[in-house]
Order: C-alpha cells, then structure tokens, then sequence
C-alpha cells in the first residue's frame, strides 16, 4: 500500500455536473487541451445532487482528492441548483477539514461548458497539488477488513 | 477449607508480564474518557475491579468483522474465508457476571450444532482470568444465582483479600499460570459474598411471560427510542446482521455487525414487518433476556451486570420492568 | 412559596382534568436509578409525579417526536400533548414543528425558566453558555424571567478552536481514536431532535454509499454525515454526546458546524423561531464565492 | 453445509430461468454437493455483493440433478437475483430449518391451500406426493392469487396436476378479467365452499400472513383440528442458524425450529409473525 511516493499516481475523482462542467471537460478533450489523465469523472445531474456521501465515500474507496464541478452561479440548468452546493460546499469542507482531511483534497470549482480551458487548467493545478501531499491516508486500516490492491480501487460507486 | 495460592497485589502485573511472550494481554483500561476491555502492551496497565462501559464480547465477537472474500472472475466465483488469527490471548479481570456472560455466548455460537468458527477461533485460546468485583450502582448478580465471587467460567479466579489476592485454577491452562510465580499455598475459605439482587425472580419472569399482552409495554415502547446502547454494551446480546460490502465490480466482502432487536428494520422484511412498533420491539428484547432464555442451554440471557441500566438514554431499567411485573396490574386508562 | 415545580404539577392537572391534552410529557424522579426519567402523565391525579428542578437533564423533545409517532400507529384521531420544556429543550420543539413532523397544535409547550441542570460544580457545557434560561417558543411559562444576564462565553467553541489550531494529522489521530470506539448503536441519532427522518439513510437497505460497518473510517464518515445532515439544524441541545455510551464528543462537531455556519451566513441560532428557515434549504445570490 | 463454517455458501450455477409472472422467476440450479432436503425446507440464496436472503426450496427433493426455487422481486437480494442469467454461479447456504411433517403425511389424504408466491414451499411437497403417488391419499389443492397475471405455476396447476390420479386442484383469483372463466373470490371464501372433509386429511397451507390467519379459521370451521393444520412462516433470516436473534418468536428460532409450524405450535407463540 505504501508505495513510495516515486511510482505513485495521485487518483482524483471528479463530479461534475452534465451541464455545464462535464461539457467543459468534453470541450476540453475534443479541443486535444493536454492534461493529467488522473482524473475519474462521475456526471452528475447538478453539483448540488453530490451528497457529502459522496465525496467521503470517494476518498475511502481510495480516491486522494475530490473536486466537485458545477455551473457558474446564476448559469444553473435547474436555476437554483449550484447555490444550495455553494453554501453547502462551505460547510462539509470546513467540516471534513476540522475531522482531520486536509482541505486541499477537496475542492469545488465552477466550470461552464465553453471553459475547456479552465477545466484544463484546475484538473491540472489539482493533479499537482494532490501530488504535493502524497496519497490520502483516509482508507480502511484495520486489519481485519479486506483492502483490495491499489490497482483494483477503481469503483467509486455509480451515482445515478 | 481449600487450597489456594496467595498473590502480593503489588506482585500481579510482574507475575502476568511473564506471560507476554506466549499471550496477548487484555483487560480493562481507558479509551478515551470510558474503561474498555482491549489489548495492553504492559500488565501496569491493566485496572482490576473496575466496571467497563461495554462487556468483553466484542474480543471474541467483534462489531464488525468479515467472514469472507469473494472474487468472480472467468473461472466463477472464488470464495475465501477470513478467518481469525489464532492468537492466543490472555483476558484478565473478567467479574463474575462476564463470566457467566461468555459461558451464554459460548453456547449460542458453540452450540446448536454448529459451531460458530470465528468466535470460536478466538475463544478456543483465550485463557480467562476473574476477578472478584466490587459490586456498584445497577448490578443485580445475585437474582441470577451468582454474586462478585462466583468463580464459575473462568480458567483461574482471584478473590480480594486485603493486600493479597487469592487465586485458584480451575482449568490446567489456569494452573500453569500459576506455575509461573513462586506463591504461597495457604488454607482459606472461599469468599462467597452474596451480591445486589431483589428484582428478577423466577415469579418475576413467569408474570412477564404471562403478559405478553399487557399495556404496560406500550407504556416502554413510548419511552424506549429505539437506540442499541443497551444491546451493544450487553455482555450476551448476540444478535447479527450479515451484509456484503462490494470492492469493485469484481470483488467483495461479507461481513457481519452487530444488530439489535431494538432497531426498526430488524425483523422488517419486504413489505412486512412483524414488530412495527417500539413497543413490540422493547418487549422482545426484555422477554429474550429474562424470560425466553437460551435454547441451547437454558441459561438465562440476563446476567445482572446493569450496563444496559446505566446506558440507556431514556432511563428504561430492565431491572424495574421484572420488578413491576409482580406488583397488580394497574388499571391503565384505555388507548391513551 | 409556591415553587415552579408546584406550578407544574397545577398546570399539569388542570390541563388534563379540562381534557385540553391528553398527555403531560415532563419528568419524574426514579429513585432506584437516581435518576430522572421522561414520565407520561395521563390521569390528574398522576400529575404529581412530575418534578421539575436541576436533575431533570433529559430533553424531552426526541420523546415528544417518538411518542407521537408510536401513537400514530395505533391510532388516527388527532391528540395533543403538553411537554415541560427548558430553553435548549424547547428548541428541540421548534426543530420538530419545524421540520413539520408535528403539527403545531398537536403540542402545548411549558416552558420553564431553567438556571442550569445537573451537577451545579460541574454543569453541562450547554448550561455553561447558555443563552436560553426563558424558553424562546413556549404556550405557557412557569418561573420568573431573569433579569438582564450577560452572554456568558463558551468553553465548547473556545475547544473548536483550540482543536481547529492543530494539526491536519492530530486532528485526523484524535477523531480515529473517537470514532474507533463507536458501536454504531445510533444512540447519538434516535435522543436527536433534528434527526427525525422516518427513513434514515444508514437504515436504507438500498443505498450502496453508507455502511453500518464500525470501522474508524465508516464510523467517521457517519458521524460526518449526520453532522452534515443536522447542520444549520442542531438545536445544541447535546443529548447525541450524553447519550453516547462511549463518550464521544460529538458536540465538539456540531459546535464547529454551526458556529462556521453562523460565521458564513450570518444566521440567527437554530431553533429559536417557528420561522426559521433553515440555511442550508436557502441561499443568497451574493453568497461568498471565494472558495472556488 | 460447508463442514467448518456454516456461514461459508456453497456454490450453484443457474440452469434455467422461467418467468412464473410478471414478478416471479424460477431459478433451475445445480444441486451442491451434499445437499439434500425435505419438502418444507429453505436456503439461503446469495448474490455475492448484494447479499443473502431465505427462500424456500420449490422442488421436490425426489428430483435428484437440481432444486428449484420461486423468487418474488420485493427487495435487493431478489431483484438481484432477477438479474442473473443462466450460467451465473450463486451461492445457496442450507437446507435450513425443519419440514412439513412427511412421515405424518403418508398415507393421508392432503389438503394445500396456498395464495400467491406461497404456493412455492407447498410445490416441494405436491411434487414429492406426486412422485410417490401411492403413498398418499387424495390431494386436494387450493390456490388463489390477486389477478390470473399473478397465478404462479399456471401450467402445472392447470395441465399437469390436475391430470395426477386422486388429484383436485381449485383455483380462484382475487379480482379476475374479461379472459378469467374460474373461480373469483378470496381464498378462505372458497375454501369453505369446497369446504374439503377433515377426515383423516392433513392440511397445508402457505401464503400471506393476513391469508394464512383466515385459512387457518376457515379451516377450524371445517372441522380440521389444530395439529392437523401446518403452516411455513415467513420470517428475516440472516444465520439461518439460530444464532443470529432475528427470526426469534418466543421460546423459537424459525430458522431451526421451523419454518413448519403447527397451528397448534403456532398458538403456544406470541402473536408477532
């Protein structure tokens, strides 16, 4: 599990939301923009459907940050939807901060459907900083329970 | 008169720390703000005679704990069981009523004709050191036939005497512990201290058997908010849930946890559940412990240790509820 | 001099002889346990049993909740029930009404002006920062209003702080160590007058993202969870931390949510206001946005 | 039973599936090594990662190279198993519990009277009647389901059963349709209209609870007495052995001590099934 920091990938689990952000992401890639490839993408209806859930589960299931991407606000599909993320955002990262992950492991960021750039550049700066940190110790440890092996943690649970 | 060994108080944690190289060590010390039973690197650190906020269950039938892998790929399934380490653990400072408590829970998953292969794995090589309690607030050991020196279930027991502790084996694991010291062999009386009792009677639990039916439980089951403390820190609850816990599409645990009838879902099945309410649910954990007993031995479920007295957040008092169902039924004013 | 617990008991009395409630929910005195226990009083002769004074530290409002729910499903016609409340108790009314679970002329609140419960040496930490001595929703009160008091200052949120100064790894070794103990017995979850889901999502069969595992990392993405989900809800009333019986400090957590959510969208205390609507339904276009 | 741990599943791979209604499925799988049953019997079916949930065995144990069981989707476990396809391995833990009382039965006339989905256990029992004929009397079965759509086993309970010698077979739906020629009406109704004689007739029946409750007073009415009258209940299982607390009613587990209940047993336990 501990593989030296050397031949360690961050993995960044990404919600983004149908509208906006995970068309920016698409831009991005039919735009040939070049970054990291550590990022899973999960599509979401809306940035405000990512329960806290989520994001916990994510980082236990061995993701090492988690960024959650919505519509600028007032651009919101649902019209409302990304202001209840933006309050609630606030309060489960200064709570999970106070629980003991680091708050530069999860991050939120609104990204429009013509910013393939911008999508380019926080996945970019996010790989980075992830990087910086190391891998997220927010895992399973007691011995009793089964940990698959670091190739294998890719479910991260399907959202629907 | 019996023969027993006599053991300097101060001399204890030396004499245990011997047998480190061969057990683990467990016993009562704090976690946090509460006494626990758990592991101690150190025999110092063991506190005797002191009530722990949960029993000893959780060492040989953990919270949590996973009972096999599974792995399908193109061959099929792969099923791997998880079974505990066998480690050989040395628990020290169990009281009478813990005691009484593993000797249930040995039945429940021992018996039946099947025995139960994690709990027994951990079992089989734990040796049991008692301790002879100081009986507290909420214990009522003596309505179940045993009081703070009852040595019953344990490999070796130590009765207080002042500076001394008096101790005698009854299994050969515990006479080898002995072996260890150089103790003096003196002729003594056994303690026999009767403990705290007067609630539950065999009256008692033939009433409560009686009236299944009586508004009384409603008046519990608006009162018990359905929370497990009671159960969780019980040193014979044994009641489990089994889930599986998916790691990818390929793979995945089964596990089991703790569980209580106290819960809503517990016995809710598709569409039916037969307790829907609290008060059906408070009244069958009242009557498994103190009227339904254990099948396979007809041992009692109940051992007076008063935890789940101390624990529960409304105040319910399982000691009260045998004590009331003697007294006449009191005229209760219809469907309120 | 008439005391408020002889008040009580009066109140008590007429309102069930006049037939205005059909239950007196407050406190009684159970001497084999020292201790006193939420008590149902339904006939005016019984309403003498109840007590009120420092050792009634139990809120009564999750009972109000529970017993209301056991009793709907037995019977329909409609029922109103008085409950004794201090302030922090009373909150935890406001809560449920509130959050719509009671109606609100299902319930006739007492309020009983409150100095304090428990131990008077070693008070809870609600009681130490307590700005609630007079109910702030109630039918009725019981007691004289104290005078002007000064805001008394919290040694719970001078704790946030000081564990919000540590750092990011002990914060994480301290709660593993807390969280490891926990049974999941939902203790914390059922005495919790904001937690009144009929459903709780941890009792969901069907949601694949919450486990009843007790490992440290289930355990703390449940307390995580419920705390997310009572946020700008909990009444602070602390009965999840003294309903636990592993001692977790679980008020340390809530404390932290809601006084980051009274800093960030300058709200007024949960609970206060039949009005309230909660901060986390709502937003503000010109929310903070620097976050992003 | 795997030898050293109880709780360890043996393996099954789907034979065949059959859409018995628009929410019942028959699943045909292997039989384990080692594992036989009577009729009344259940087994803990697995879908490793969703869970584990009680079924009752729906084929009769004479038939030596599977067993069969009848699966209403009506949680996650079921609607699981509704997914898998033939091929599929599953896990099967059991048999668990008691049966129906055969030695008891031999040589009696039978009566089964089954709503629903509870038609399942008692088909274990009809079948195993069937293929040793001769050893029981006349066979009287009762079945009722909501709609004609919702009748399990149509075709057996249509074309082959009625053809067995000795062999009655009653239906009636709750609310029937333009196409519905039979019987329309609720099953203890029609019961008592067929009202089949008590005389040296053991009775049997299976369906839901509110049903069962009725069948067994239609039944008293009849003239059945109480020890003559079995029913299998329907209760959440974890362990399926005796261990695990969730299926206890009174003094019993219905995991070991049943699921067959007398309805004279059934009398002796508090009223929460």
């Amino acid at each position: 599990m501990n593989k030296s920091k050397r031949d360690w990938e961050p993995r960044l689990v990404g919600f983004l939301c149908n509208w906006c952000s995970y068309a920016g992401a698409d831009l991005a890639g039919t735009s040939r923009m070049q970054y990291p490839p550590n990022m899973r993408v999960i599509r979401v209806p809306c940035s405000s459907r990512v329960r806290p859930e989520f994001i916990l589960r994510a980082l236990q299931k061995g993701a090492d940050g988690v960024l959650v991407a919505g519509c600028h606000p007032g651009d919101c599909h649902y019209t409302t939807g990304n202001y209840y993320t933006r309050r609630r955002f606030q309060v489960i990262k200064r709570l999970l901060t106070f629980l003991g992950v680091d708050p530069r492991r999860v991050m939120a960021s609104w990204i429009s459907a013509a910013e393939g750039g911008k999508y380019q550049q926080v996945v970019t700066e996010f790989v980075e900083t992830i990087r910086e940190l190391g891998p997220c110790d927010f895992r399973p440890t007691n011995g009793q329970i089964f940990v698959p092996a670091a190739d294998e943690r890719t479910d991260l649970g399907v959202v629907s | 008169m019996t023969e027993l060994w006599r053991i300097k108080k101060c001399d204890l944690p030396a004499w245990l720390n011997i047998w480190r190289e061969e057990y683990e060590l467990w016993g009562a010390r704090p976690e946090g703000p509460v006494m626990r039973y758990g592991p101690v690197a150190d025999a110092t650190e063991l506190v005797l005679q002191v009530r722990t906020r949960d029993s000893a269950k959780n060492m040989f039938f953990p919270a949590t704990e996973t009972m096999f892998s599974f792995r399908h790929d193109e061959q099929g399934l792969e099923l791997n069981q998880q079974l505990p380490e066998l480690k050989a653990r040395l628990l020290v400072g169990l009281p009478s009523c813990d005691l009484q408590a593993l000797l249930v829970m040995d039945n429940v998953f021992g018996g039946g004709g099947h025995a139960d292969p994690y709990y027994s794995g951990r079992r089989q090589y734990t040796v049991v050191v008692g301790v002879a309690c100081e009986p507290g607030e909420f214990f009522f050991c003596q309505d179940f036939g045993f009081g703070p020196d009852t040595p019953t279930g344990a490999d070796l027991f130590l009765w207080d005497d002042g500076s001394n502790w008096l101790a005698q084996a009854f299994s050969e694991a515990g006479a080898r512990l002995l072996q260890a010291g150089d103790w003096e062999k003196v002729q003594a009386t056994v303690p026999n201290r009767s403990g705290p009792g007067g609630w539950v009677s065999a009256d008692s639990v033939a009433r409560l058997r009686e009236r299944f039916d009586d508004p009384r439980w409603e008046r519990l089951g608006e009162r018990c908010l359905g929370c497990g403390a009671c159960a969780y820190v019980c040193p014979t609850c044994h009641c489990f849930d089994i889930d599986d816990m998916p790691h990818g599409l390929e793979g995945g645990e089964r596990y089991r946890r703790w569980d209580t009838c106290a819960f809503a879902g517990f016995t809710a099945a598709a569409g039916h559940n037969p307790r829907p309410d609290q008060t059906g649910r408070i009244r069958q954990r009242v009557m498994h412990k103190l009227v339904y007993g254990d099948f396979r031995s007809d041992r009692s479920l109940c051992v007076g240790c008063g935890r789940c007295v101390a624990a529960c957040p409304a105040g319910i008092d399982i000691r009260a509820i045998a004590r009331e169902a003697v007294r006449e039924k009191k005229e209760v004013k219809a469907g309120a | 001099m008439t005391t408020i617990q002889d008040e009580l008991r009066e109140t008590a009395r007429t309102l069930l002889a006049e037939g205005q409630v059909d239950c007196v929910l407050g406190w009684a005195w159970e001497e084999e346990l020292q201790r006193a226990v939420p008590c149902f009083v339904r006939a005016a002769e019984d309403a003498k049993r109840l007590i009120w004074d420092e050792r009634c530290v139990v809120s009564l409002a999750p009972f109000l909740l529970h017993m209301k729910r056991q009793l709907s499903s037995v019977r329909t016609e409609p029922s109103r029930t008085a409950i004794v409340v201090k302030g922090c108790d009373a909150r935890g009314v406001v809560r449920i009404l509130r959050d719509q679970q009671l109606e609100r002329d299902e319930v006739l609140i007492i309020g009983v002006v409150c100095q304090g419960v428990g131990d008077p040496d070693n008070r809870p930490a609600k009681c130490r920062e307590c700005q609630y001595h007079v109910p702030p929703v109630y039918d009725l009160l019981l007691g004289e209003e104290p005078k002007e008091t000064q805001t008394p200052s919290s040694p719970l949120l001078e704790r946030v702080r000081e564990i919000e100064g540590w750092d990011v790894a002990d914060r994480a070794s301290y709660w593993r160590e807390h969280f490891s103990r926990c049974l999941r017995c939902y203790a914390c979850r059922q005495v919790c007058p904001a937690c009144n889901c009929v459903e709780c999502i941890f009792d969901s069969e069907r949601t694949r993202w919450t486990y009843k595992r007790t490992t440290a990392e289930e355990n703390m993405i449940f307390h995580a969870i419920r705390a997310f989900h009572v946020a700008g809800r909990c009444v602070e009333c602390g009965e999840c931390e003294r309903a636990c019986p592993m001692g977790i400090p679980l008020m340390e957590i809530n404390k932290k949510v809601a006084s980051d959510i009274k800093e960030l969208f300058s709200v007024p205390d949960a609970g206060v206001d039949l009005r309230e609507e909660p901060p986390l339904v709502r937003y503000e276009t010109g929310d903070l946005d620097h976050f992003v | 039973m795997h030898k050293d741990n109880p709780y360890l599943p043996s393996l099954a791979t789907i034979q065949g599936i059959e859409d018995l209604t628009s929410d019942v499925r028959l699943l045909r799988v292997t039989l384990p090594a080692g594992f036989s049953y009577l009729p009344g019997q259940c087994a803990l079916l697995s879908i490793l990662g969703v869970g584990e949930s009680t079924i009752s065995i729906t084929s009769p144990p004479t038939q030596p190279e599977y067993m069969e069981f009848a699966i209403k989707r009506v949680g996650k476990v079921t609607e699981a198993i509704h997914e898998a396809e033939v091929g599929e391995q599953i896990g099967v833990r059991g048999p668990m519990g008691n049966h129906f009382p055969v030695e008891m039965m031999r040589g009696k006339n039978l009566l089964f009277v089954g709503g629903g989905i509870g038609l399942a256990p008692l088909r274990s029992m009809i079948k195993y009647a069937f293929d040793r004929r001769s050893e029981f009397g006349h066979i009287d079965v009762i079945y009722g389901a909501r709609s004609p759509q919702d009748i399990c086993f149509f075709k057996e309970l249509t074309e082959s059963w009625p053809q067995q010698p000795d062999t009655a077979v009653y239906l009636t739906v709750d609310r029937g349709d333009e196409a519905w020629s039979g019987h329309t009406g609720f099953v203890p109704a029609f019961l008592e209209e067929i009202a089949p004689s008590p005389q040296d007739c053991l009775a049997v029946t299976c369906g839901p609870p509110i049903m069962i409750k009725f069948v067994l007073q239609s039944l008293e009415k009849l003239g059945f007495s109480r020890d003559m009258i079995y029913t299998t209940l329907e209760m959440k299982m974890k362990c399926g052995l005796g261990k695990c607390g969730r299926c206890n009613i009174g003094d019993k587990y219905v995991c070991v001590d049943g699921p067959v209940f007398s309805f004279a047993e059934l009398g002796e336990l508090p009223n929460e099934f």
